[in-house]
């Protein structure tokens, strides 16, 4: 496919040795005459050259030197002057009808950067996908998208990807690798041996048909689904308490009062992006007044979503299955019935108070656990079940498939493997040598095995250990769909033609099949007999198909889950299991909103996403409570090593973390990829560069190896580690290095010692006033100056809901994204030169035992009396009509004023020319949006080439902007609706109705920049008056 | 002495370059400035042909400015609308059929030079069959009008705000070969707003921005 | 205004010298082959230039990023390095001009040397502004010119500006102030030169000058204008440069105290930079008859003046920042002094406050050692006293979570003893071709010949 | 036409004003008077007018900012008004930094440069005139011989009163 226009903007002003590099690839032309003979004027000048001022080498009198090089100057000034590149325009053989060039198009998908499988809207450009945002027609995530959703887009791009078959790790075609897997597999399907198919949950159904179709031609074939996050307990305990292996859908949005033990579901718990929805809708002070949810967190890290609790408390991992016995006990009382099983030591007080508030909202209540505890989970089924909250916030009639994996089948399958009885075994979306404990012990038992087979897009760990690796396309060049929840379903289409030889999985296995089949045929013919049957509404399937496809989603019949009622005979086993313990510390492993599982560990954007909690990106790190780090005397940055026995250790750096149960000892999953091997020399290179690389060569440290096999499920947490201090440092990328609002003691002015960046009140004091926690009200003064500037079209501004915001961070990436901002490497982070233009301010209050967490989305506030304007020398940055702060890159001379008179420090600098070498990955770029040079000024403009399009738009129909056509990139992937943009001066735009409530505020007002970003403030569901153990353990 | 010949020559050398200097002061232009230029097309394609004497409307082939930030070069398949039946000039059509007539014989088909390129891009032979194993390949056209990519113009809101063509891109309609006429600066597109700012365009009242960001992003 | 002059008081010229004797004792240094202290000296120096030489070609190649900055901290060295510069210019103008007007007889044996600090001083002072731009090849733009842009102009409204006008003008005005000066003793050496390049290259830049009453008439009104019209200007220019910090909305930076607090501040550095070259070169070049210990203790006296001038202003600025009631404010202050980059605070306040009140002793300001080093220390205090001003307010502003360190990188600690290359190189340079003493005035303050009233009024 | 100069060289201030302040009381045409320094109280004695140069100081100083502040009002308020940090166009307070630079840029270089021009003096000029000495340690007055009052008994008399080291006879074109 040929494209008009050069697909990437480059900001080409001089550069200073510009003039003096050689154009050996470009023409250059000076005259008509020249150029029209470009050939005989290129001798020319070379002969011009030639002859003068080399050939008076021989005379080495400094004279004569200064001469010839005065005359070659002079020549250089006559030849250099009016030089341009040629630019060759390649238009289109023949132009398909939708697409023109220079206009974005866009396609409804399914997102594959996890298993929640969320609506993607694909934006495309001139045939190649540029920005993926949410699809708000999406049941589930209803517009929103996660950052690893929106980074998962530079997969497509990754020139590290496989780009063709690899036969015992050499490069083959298609053809000689079809041959050999085909021989093999003939021979398994004369000989029987068992053949087996490891997968993340499938959720695509098509996909899933064609699998068991494959399989089904084996006597034994099995798909083993496994999720490396996995939710196996849930399903688990289900299958004890109500006969059917389900994962119930969770209804937040129904829920007034949610308990979650230690489930992180606004940060990575099965679906977060739903659930943030969700529960964000029972949490809007203006639409539910007192219906405001209530959240209590029970966890032994600070999660994201314990930032969001109305009440946490810190409980140890072991401590967590006792806890909700007491909670299973104190409700079961109420509901008078006497628990089965021992009893239990007297509750505590606010356990007393939870069971009261969920007793009270029976039925719209919520307790949910992420603990991988089948008897924990038990536990939780009755609570829900004494609530009844099975049928309301628990739906087992559309149960979700986002996790179905089964660690137990996934414990069999690996004796399996470990005893080599398997003929075949096929590998997709997993990627076992990196996410499973003992992983040497499997790869010697995998290379063993007759066939293995992976369909890893890259050579990670486990591809190097197949004998084939049939490389699966990104998701964004193939077909397939999705059936997340029962019910709603979703279809993917390809937003690009394959950039290399790679073929869907689908197609792999209908090659071995016997029959080739596109992937296109497979899921519309699955669609045509199993997904149109499921309906009604439509009688054609060409119809139901077009409208599909169009809106990405369409609603069928929900296939019942064979769940029986509630059988309470599990809970009395549960009750009695004993209580692990003992040591001094326990670990647990945790993902991180950014690198999940791992499977992104091979993109930059995702590394350089600082993690919105700990604020530390590029890295996984040992985190600690002050208290237990000051027990061990480790600072931040020691490199501390975790010992759990004969299962191995780690080593990792210490990461302090205020809101952790002093005994734990948390590190994220997901690093120490070999995928991230290629960040060894990431980051601009000079004299003080330093490695974003550990002595490992990767990102991170793989804590895999310390995943715990206990009761058939692989979990997450381990008692008993030692920690010991190494004397080895590892300095850690974190992006903020206060964290808090309060002052230091020392410090402290007599004015106050906390600012007023972050406003909060609690729920009822915001319903006696809406401006409750409102700092001093200042009422702009007058200005000295007389106002010039009529503004009386369009004025753009923003309204940021703290309390809607999770900090979840997907604006951040989305915001990268679209804008074009580079990544600049751990090196560069740690020296607190981010470049991202929307940053998440995390700020803890209260003692380090007891924090409360609260996010700010902290972006270019667009100043009405900007003080980064004034001081520009060079009209860089000034105002335009419609009150934006614009930035002209191309005028900056990088004088940094700006930035430093900046009270809200979000202006970013380009200190070096970032890579741009990828060419692969510069397809990625924006055609919309400059990419800077070295030494630029760069910050949000509100997505001004957003208003631009819309204003065009509008112009061209003749109508105006209509409110909420206009979304900025952070807006649209707000999973909470967070960000509202939209213009003031419309009295009925969201943002002027928002900015008008009781909760809008804006930062740093009392120093009358006026910011254009009106903040509403955290309502937190707490009691007035703190007493003593009310609501904090 | 070597010294002094050297000397000489560098000093006729340097007179010489600073006469050609003098020369080309009139078409001194500063970097980035290319009014004027009229580069060599692939097929010599004539504006002045189809614009002007055939009268084919700006945006039958451009048509991307109604649509599109870009006005776009047309596609092969927007030029083989006429050119599949138009295979060359009138008068070389007509100067066979008459040779025909004399020979009494059915006229060849005559296929110009300039056209035939575009019938070989688009992967036909002379007959405008497809060509057996001949791969169509697009027509890599050499771009005239070309801003700094930190530029961000806009056909659309020009086209519809009635701005002729011809404002920016010359009297097109006269061009044998494309060449750029104004200079394309930044104060050429600031003035131009200012003065449809002043005076309309057309008649008409329009707004033009003059904030950095209508073109600057 | 005449000075009083006491039988305590000393000439100021010692040694009862005839004009001749003048003459030829200035120019000796010039006429002489360089010492070897002069050439160890001289050595050094150009070393520190060429090393700024490489590091600033470097940076520039590679980018703003070699420097310790980050998006906190968007000013460190690079405006700490030109606001110091800048200062150390500022005692150059006031000796010459300010001291002029008023007067001063003792200035003449120290206005040549102070104004060729004040050009060698602006000069590395203009270095900065442009290396510390992310493209200084694009400097030019902060300058009005006609373009092809619409044409654009500049913000005449941020301080930037100014500051590009008011260094370009301070050093054109200071060149040509200094050049005036210069021309009747480049006569001077012209007519004792022998025929040959050294007496055409005087001649030529001395300009036909032949010592007429009726030239030195005008002579005398352009020299008073210039000195009335520098003076003004040294005042201006430091208060621009304060208005960068002045105009923002940075607590630290935005109070109204800042112009005087930096023009005192200058003066305050340039006399500890001026008592510092002036020691040395009295020592090296033999110049203790010109430059006498009243000299040195003139200047001395001048130094306690302006050190209190800025220790009032510490205070009062410390004080409007406790009494505001404005919790930023407040905090910037508290921070500075006790906050992780305390230490510079107090290196700033000792080394120009609490140390210099030592020359309240007669003793001590007659020790010239004693004075060399309080005038060294003074020179890192009024160093350090840019850098609390501009890194400590910056790296501790409004959000916490933009807070950061700052610590400087090799190549800006380079930058900084590259600047010092280039100043002592150029000095060194001066001393060697041009007379370091105002010849002719000198000799108008020699007692030598006078009428008795003029020697004794 | 030539004329003929007597030139008395002298070696103290006190000498030089005092035989110039006595030539003046004689009537002698005082051509010109030369010394190694600015000398006080030399134009009292020879009766020289103060220098018009200040004119020109305050004329190109009023001109230079005039000019300066209209430039930098028809550039941020006409010519192209841009709004910047909600600034009003005419930021006059903003303009007065430059306009005093350019004030000073304009007063000082337009001095100097008629100082040049009335002195004619230029680069590479060789001095006229140059009399032995006076750039150094001496002093020397210049008088006419033609002039009527000239005696040159009476000129002796005056030139030894006052310790002339050396005097001599100068013929000069004019």
């Amino acid at each position: 496919m040929s494209l008009l226009n050069n697909t990437r903007k480059t900001e080409s002003a001089p550069r200073p040795f510009a003039l003096l590099t050689s154009a050996d690839k470009t023409r250059y032309w000076k005259s008509l005459q020249e150029f029209a003979d470009q050939e005989a004027f290129q001798a020319e000048a070379e002969t011009e050259f030639a002859q003068t001022p080399l050939q008076i080498e021989a005379d080495p009198s400094r004279r004569a030197f200064l001469k010839a090089s005065g005359f070659t100057f002079a020549g250089a000034i006559l030849t250099g002057c009016s030089q341009a590149p040629v630019h060759k325009a390649v238009p289109n053989l023949a132009q398909p009808e939708e697409m023109v060039p220079g206009r974005s198009l866009y396609y409804a998908s399914t997102c594959n950067g996890c298993n929640a499988s969320c609506g993607l809207l694909m934006k495309t450009r001139d045939g190649r996908p540029i920005k993926l945002e949410g699809n708000p027609l999406h049941p589930l995530s209803r517009g929103g998208l996660c950052a690893a959703g929106q980074a998962s887009l530079l997969g497509l791009y990754d020139s590290h990807r496989l780009h063709h078959p690899l036969v015992r790790g050499m490069q083959a075609t298609w053809e000689d690798a079809d041959r050999a897997i085909g021989s093999q597999l003939e021979t398994i399907r004369r000989e029987g041996g068992p053949v087996r198919f490891w997968s993340t949950t499938v959720t695509s159904p098509a996909r899933e048909a064609v699998i068991r179709r494959f399989l089904a031609q084996f006597k034994d074939g099995q798909l083993v689904e496994h999720d490396p996050l996995s939710s196996s307990a849930i399903l688990d305990a289900h299958m004890l308490t109500h006969g059917a292996r389900v994962l119930p859908g969770f209804h937040f949005e129904k829920a007034f009062v949610v308990a979650s033990f230690d489930a992180d579901f606004l940060g990575t718990w099965i679906s977060p992006v739903q659930f943030s929805r969700a529960y964000m809708e029972a949490r809007n002070p203006e639409m539910q007044k007192e219906a405001f949810s209530f959240h209590a967190q029970f966890e032994s890290r600070l999660s994201l979503t314990g930032c969001k609790a109305d009440s946490r408390t810190v409980v140890a991992p072991e401590q967590l299955r006792p806890w909700i016995a007491q909670l299973a006990a104190l409700l079961s009382k109420k509901a008078g019935a006497v628990l089965p099983g021992p009893a239990l030591p007297p509750p505590a007080h606010s356990m007393d108070a939870l069971a009261e508030k969920l007793w009270t909202a029976r039925g719209k209540s919520l307790v949910v656990c992420g603990l991988q505890d089948v008897h924990a989970q038990v536990l939780v089924n009755f609570i829900n079940h004494t609530l009844g909250n099975y049928g309301t916030t628990l739906d087992l009639a559309h149960p979700s498939h986002q996790h179905r994996g089964s660690d137990a089948a996934l414990q069999t399958l690996l004796e399996e493997i470990r005893s080599g009885k398997i003929a075949a075994l096929f590998l997709h979306g997993v990627n076992p040598l990196a996410q499973m404990p003992r992983a040497n012990e499997l790869s010697v038992a995998l290379k063993k095995l007759p066939l293995v087979v992976s369909f890893a897009e890259r050579q990670d760990e486990t591809a190097g250990a197949a004998h084939y690796v049939c490389p699966d396309h990104h998701p964004l060049e193939s077909w397939s769909d999705a059936e997340p929840v029962s019910g709603a379903v979703s279809l993917s289409q390809p937003a690009i033609r394959p950039l290399a030889g790679t073929r869907p999985v689908v197609e792999s296995l209908s090659t071995w099949s016997g029959l080739r089949v596109s992937a296109y045929e497979i899921v519309r013919r699955h669609w045509k007999e199993q997904v149109f049957p499921r309906q009604n509404a439509e009688p054609s399937f060409d119809v139901f198909w077009n409208k599909a496809l169009h809106d990405g989603v369409a609603a069928v019949t929900a296939r019942p889950a064979g769940a029986r009622p509630f059988d309470s005979t599990p809970v009395a086993a549960a009750l009695s299991q004993p209580v692990a313990g003992g040591g001094e510390f326990s670990l647990v492993l945790y993902p991180k909103v950014s690198m999940l599982d791992g499977r992104h560990a091979y993109n930059p954007w995702l590394h350089e996403l600082p993690d919105p909690v700990s604020k530390a990106a590029w890295d996984n790190y040992a985190c600690l409570s002050p208290a237990a780090a000051a027990r061990l005397s480790l600072k931040e940055g020691d490199v501390v090593r975790v010992d759990a026995g004969a299962d191995g250790s780690l080593d990792l750096p210490v990461l302090l973390q205020p809101g952790q149960h002093d005994n734990v000892v948390a590190v994220a999953l997901g690093y120490g990829r070999k995928d991230s091997a290629r960040f060894a020399e990431a980051g601009p290179r000079w004299l003080n560069w330093r490695k974003p690389v550990g002595e490992n060569g990767l990102v991170g440290t793989n804590a895999a190896p310390l995943l715990r096999w206990q009761d058939r499920s692989l979990t997450y947490t381990r008692s008993a580690v030692r920690l010991t201090k190494t004397s080895r440092t590892h300095p850690l990328a974190i992006t903020q290095s206060h964290h808090s609002l309060t002052v230091p003691k020392n410090l402290a002015p007599s004015s106050g010692s906390t600012r007023p960046i972050i406003q909060e009140a609690v729920l009822p004091a915001y319903l006696k006033d809406a401006a409750a926690g409102a700092s001093h009200h200042e009422v702009p003064s007058q200005d000295l100056w007389p106002r010039d500037h009529a503004n009386d079209g369009h004025r753009w501004a923003m309204a940021v809901d703290l309390n809607a915001c999770t900090g979840c961070s997907a604006c951040v990436v989305a915001c990268q994204v679209e804008n074009n901002i580079p990544v600049v490497g751990k090196d560069e982070m740690g020296r607190r030169r981010e470049m991202h233009w929307i940053r998440i301010d995390r700020y803890y209050s209260g003692p380090p035992e007891d924090v409360s967490v609260a996010h700010q989305p902290m972006m270019c506030q667009q100043c009405e009396h900007a003080p980064c304007e004034t001081v520009c020398p060079v009209l860089a940055t000034v105002h335009s009509a419609e009150g934006l702060n614009q930035q002209i890159y191309n005028r900056c001379v990088g004088t940094r004023y700006c930035a430093n008179n900046c009270p809200y420090k979000a202006r970013r600098f380009n200190w070096f020319d970032y890579p741009h070498e990828d060419r692969l990955a510069n397809l990625v770029l924006n055609p919309d949006v400059t990419v800077r040079s070295r030494g630029v000024m760069e910050k949000c403009t509100f997505c001004v080439q957003r208003i631009q399009e819309a204003r065009i738009e509008a112009g061209n129909r003749g109508a105006p902007i209509a409110d909420g056509v206009i979304q900025t990139a952070c807006q649209q992937s707000c999973p909470t609706h967070a960000i509202v943009f939209g213009d003031i001066h419309d009295p009925g735009s969201r943002v002027s109705q928002l900015s008008r409530q009781g909760r809008a505020y804006r930062v740093l007002e009392e120093i009358n920049v006026r910011p254009s970003v009106n903040y509403l403030r955290l309502v937190r569901n707490r009691p007035e008056k703190k007493s003593e153990g009310e609501n904090h353990g | 002495m070597n010294s002094r010949i050297v000397t000489i020559l560098l000093c006729t050398g340097l007179a010489l370059s600073g006469i050609l200097l003098a020369l080309s002061l009139a078409d001194f232009r500063l970097p980035g400035n290319q009014q004027g230029y009229e580069p060599p097309q692939p097929i010599a394609y004539s504006h002045r042909l189809h614009a002007g004497e055939l009268q084919i409307p700006c945006l039958y082939c451009h048509s991307g400015a109604e649509k599109s930030r870009h006005a776009g070069i047309p596609a092969a398949s927007v030029c083989m609308n006429c050119h599949r039946y138009v295979t060359a000039g009138y008068g070389a059509v007509r100067a066979e059929d008459e040779m025909a007539a004399k020979e009494k014989r059915s006229p060849r088909p005559i296929i110009s030079d300039e056209l035939r390129k575009l019938y070989q891009a688009v992967g036909l032979d002379d007959n405008l069959n497809p060509a057996p194993g001949k791969e169509p390949s697009p027509i890599a056209w050499t771009g005239v009008h070309k801003l700094p990519d930190f530029v961000y113009f806009d056909h659309r809101p020009h086209g519809k705000a009635l701005v002729a063509c011809q404002q920016c891109h010359g009297p097109v309609e006269t061009m044998e070969r494309m060449r750029q006429v104004p200079d394309l600066s930044m104060g050429w597109c600031v003035n131009c707003h200012r003065d449809a700012n002043q005076k309309g365009i057309a008649g008409k009242a329009v707004k033009a921005s003059l904030d950095c960001s209508a073109c600057h992003f | 205004m005449a000075e009083l002059y006491t039988a305590l008081r000393q000439p100021l010229i010692q040694g009862g010298k005839g004009f001749a004797q003048v003459t030829s004792d200035v120019c000796a240094p010039m006429e002489r082959r360089p010492t070897g202290l002069w050439w160890t000296a001289f050595l050094i120096s150009v070393a520190a230039l060429l090393l700024g030489v490489v590091t600033v070609a470097y940076q520039i190649r590679t980018g703003i990023g070699t420097w310790g900055l980050n998006n906190t901290v968007g000013w460190a060295f690079d405006i700490t390095n030109f606001v110091f510069w800048i200062g150390i210019g500022h005692a150059g103008t006031l000796i010459s001009a300010i001291l002029f007007l008023f007067r001063q007889k003792w200035r003449t044996s120290v206005n040549r040397s102070a104004e060729a600090m004040t050009l060698f001083a602006v000069m590395c002072a203009g270095i900065f502004p442009v290396i510390h731009m992310g493209r200084p090849w694009l400097a030019y733009w902060i300058f009005p010119y006609p373009n092809f842009r619409g044409p654009l102009w500049i913000n005449f409204r941020s301080p930037l500006a100014w500051d590009a006008f008011a260094i370009s003008t301070y050093f054109i005005i200071s060149l040509t102030f200094w050049y005036v000066g210069l021309i009747p003793d480049l006569a001077t050496i012209r007519d004792r030169a022998k025929p040959g390049l050294r007496r055409s290259l005087f001649a030529f830049f001395s300009l036909g000058w032949t010592g007429s009453a009726r030239i030195w008439l005008r002579y005398e009104t352009v020299y008073l204008l210039l000195a009335g019209l520098a003076t003004p200007l040294v005042v201006s220019v430091h208060t621009i440069v304060s208005w960068d910090f002045a105009t923002s909305v940075i607590p630290g930076w935005h109070t109204t105290i800042l112009p005087p607090y930096f023009v005192a501040g200058a003066i305050f550095s340039g006399m500890a930079m001026v008592l510092t070259l002036m020691i040395i070169a009295r020592k090296v070049m033999g110049l203790e008859d010109y430059i006498t210990l009243r000299h040195v203790d003139v200047m001395s006296k001048l130094v306690i003046l302006t050190s209190s001038m800025v220790g009032l202003a510490y205070m009062t600025e410390f004080f409007t920042a406790l009494y505001s009631g404005n919790h930023y404010e407040e905090f910037t202050f508290l921070n500075r002094a006790f906050g992780p980059m305390g230490w510079a605070y107090w290196i700033m306040l000792s080394c120009n406050v609490a140390i210099p009140q030592l020359l309240w002793s007669r003793n001590i300001r007659s020790r010239v050692y004693l004075v060399f080093v309080i005038s060294l220390l003074i020179n890192v205090g009024m160093w350090f006293e840019r850098f609390v001003i501009v890194v400590t307010s910056l790296h501790r502003d409004y959000l916490p979570s933009n807070w950061t360190s700052y610590s400087p990188t090799v190549i800006e600690v380079a930058t900084l003893v590259g600047s010092f290359g280039l100043f002592f190189s150029c000095f060194l340079l001066f001393c060697r071709i041009l007379p370091v003493i105002a010849i002719g005035e000198v000799k108008a303050v020699l007692s030598y010949g006078k009428p008795k009233e003029e020697v004794s009024a | 036409m030539s004329r003929r100069l007597l030139v008395g060289f002298f070696e103290t201030e006190s000498d030089i004003l005092g035989v110039t302040r006595a030539a003046r009381e004689l009537d002698l045409n005082i051509v010109d008077v030369y010394s190694p320094y600015a000398l006080h109280g030399l134009d009292r004695a020879m009766g020289l007018q103060p220098s018009r140069l200040p004119w020109v100081c305050f004329l190109l100083g009023l001109l230079g900012a005039g000019a300066k502040v209209w430039f930098e009002f028809w550039t941020t308020a006409i010519d192209w008004p841009i709004n910047v940090g909600g600034k009003p166009w005419n930021s006059l307070p903003a303009f007065v930094p430059i306009t005093f630079e350019v004030m000073v840029l304009f007063a000082g270089l337009s001095t100097v440069f008629a100082f040049f021009l009335v002195s004619r003096m230029r680069p590479g000029k060789e001095p006229e005139r140059l009399l032995p000495g006076v750039t150094n340690d001496r002093f020397a007055i210049l008088l006419e011989e033609s002039d009527a009052a000239f005696d040159t008994a009476k000129v002796a008399a005056l030139f030894r009163a006052f310790h002339a080291v050396h005097v001599e006879e100068r013929v000069e074109e004019v």
